[in-house]
């Protein structure tokens, strides 16, 4: 399984803050195409925002990144603490 | 307990009197302490604040902190630092982070607590959210500027 | 009742949650809060410290701390600050002097409290002697490294 | 009257803090030059030392600035202070 986490404004436009999926995704990539078939504001929000930021277990990551089962993987717009 | 002793995400208010002393204990070959508090602004862009939220992404936070915190005693031979975060519900003048560096010399701690600051601006993941007087609610937008502010640092 | 109320010299300790407080007191307008103290080392020049005595020239002192401290105000906007420095003896790990100032911004507020300390290091009349463990005493040498510190801030 | 002063090593060096001198000297050039007559600690700390340090009236000033009576001159090393 893959843990998959939204942030900030992409939890409230999303309406979930986690959940689990199968891990048949090799890339982030892979997995943003899968899930923006959900519907207009997935597209929205995970294929046409350039501001999204993605980490993987943690680290900054991209598009590109591989995943593999057990990873936890983020969805969240630019930060803005301090 | 955390697994970084240094970094704390509370929702608590902190002392700096407190935390300053937290920094130098045990330190004795420090000349210079400089602190950075970032409090609420009660005026963002061009509205008036009622209430800042702060949401943060449990364990990336702690991480990008520390990260940020170790490449500052690398490039500037600290003796210690802390960094204190605040999440949940903040009103104007609330106190949010507090960053502190001790160093034997006063132009590291100075170069140091400024570099962690705009690191930290633009790589941990904390996001604010404020309520405005109507009740409205609005995420504050990046700011082009921190990201610049970040870059002067590349070396 | 000193005649500047943002500027205290002060044989007793400070503390510096207080002294924030009263940097922000009637100031809502405030993003950014720095601090700097700076405390006795236990070692200078090699050699273990045990005492650090601090003397000024009163009236002097305040007007060139005044000074200094409203050309910060000049150069970044400050919304408030305040200095205190320590005179009379003092032992490793005390605190002589806090610099404190506040700002609208981080960056404004770093480079502000940065620039007094540059200042306040080679043109506020203090002297620094030292007594070391055998009970001897020396003066403090003034370094080239701080008129260099200053010296950058030249516009 | 000129109110003189002298700190740090200077007050140890000449053995005073401070004293009320007649104000018959122009500049402070001439207030040092006469002081310098009292002996060899006087002429090394105040005509030979490079270090020399002066305020006039609390403000920074050098041998040329001019003193008259109600003047307050002090006479000092480096500062060392924060």
């Amino acid at each position: 399984m893959l843990n998959v986490l939204y942030f900030a404004s992409f939890r409230e436009i999303l309406g979930k803050g986690n959940e689990q999926l199968p891990a048949q995704f090799n890339t982030v990539g892979c997995l943003l195409n899968a899930l923006a078939d959900r519907g207009e504001s997935w597209q929205q929000a995970l294929l046409e925002n350039q501001n999204l930021q993605i980490a993987v277990n943690h680290d900054v990551a991209n598009r590109q990144t591989e995943i593999k089962a057990g990873d936890e993987i983020a969805f969240f717009p630019p930060v803005t603490g301090g | 307990m955390t697994a970084f002793p240094h970094i704390q995400i509370q929702e608590e208010d902190f002392d700096l009197t407190t935390e300053a002393a937290r920094l130098r204990e045990g330190h004795k070959d420090i000349g210079a302490v400089v602190t950075f508090v970032g409090t609420v602004r009660d005026i963002n862009e061009g509205d008036e604040v009622s209430i800042l939220e702060l949401e943060h992404y449990p364990g990336m936070t702690e991480k990008a902190l520390e990260k940020i915190r170790l490449e500052a005693h690398d490039r500037w031979h600290l003796e210690s630092s802390r960094i204190i975060h605040r999440v949940g519900k903040m009103y104007p003048c609330d106190q949010i982070v507090m960053v502190a560096v001790a160093s034997r010399h006063r132009e590291n701690a100075f170069y140091a607590a400024h570099f962690i600051m705009d690191y930290l601006k633009t790589n941990a993941p904390f996001w604010k959210k404020e309520t405005l007087p109507d009740g409205s609610e609005r995420w504050v937008d990046a700011r082009i500027s921190d990201k610049e502010a970040e870059q002067r640092w590349a070396s």
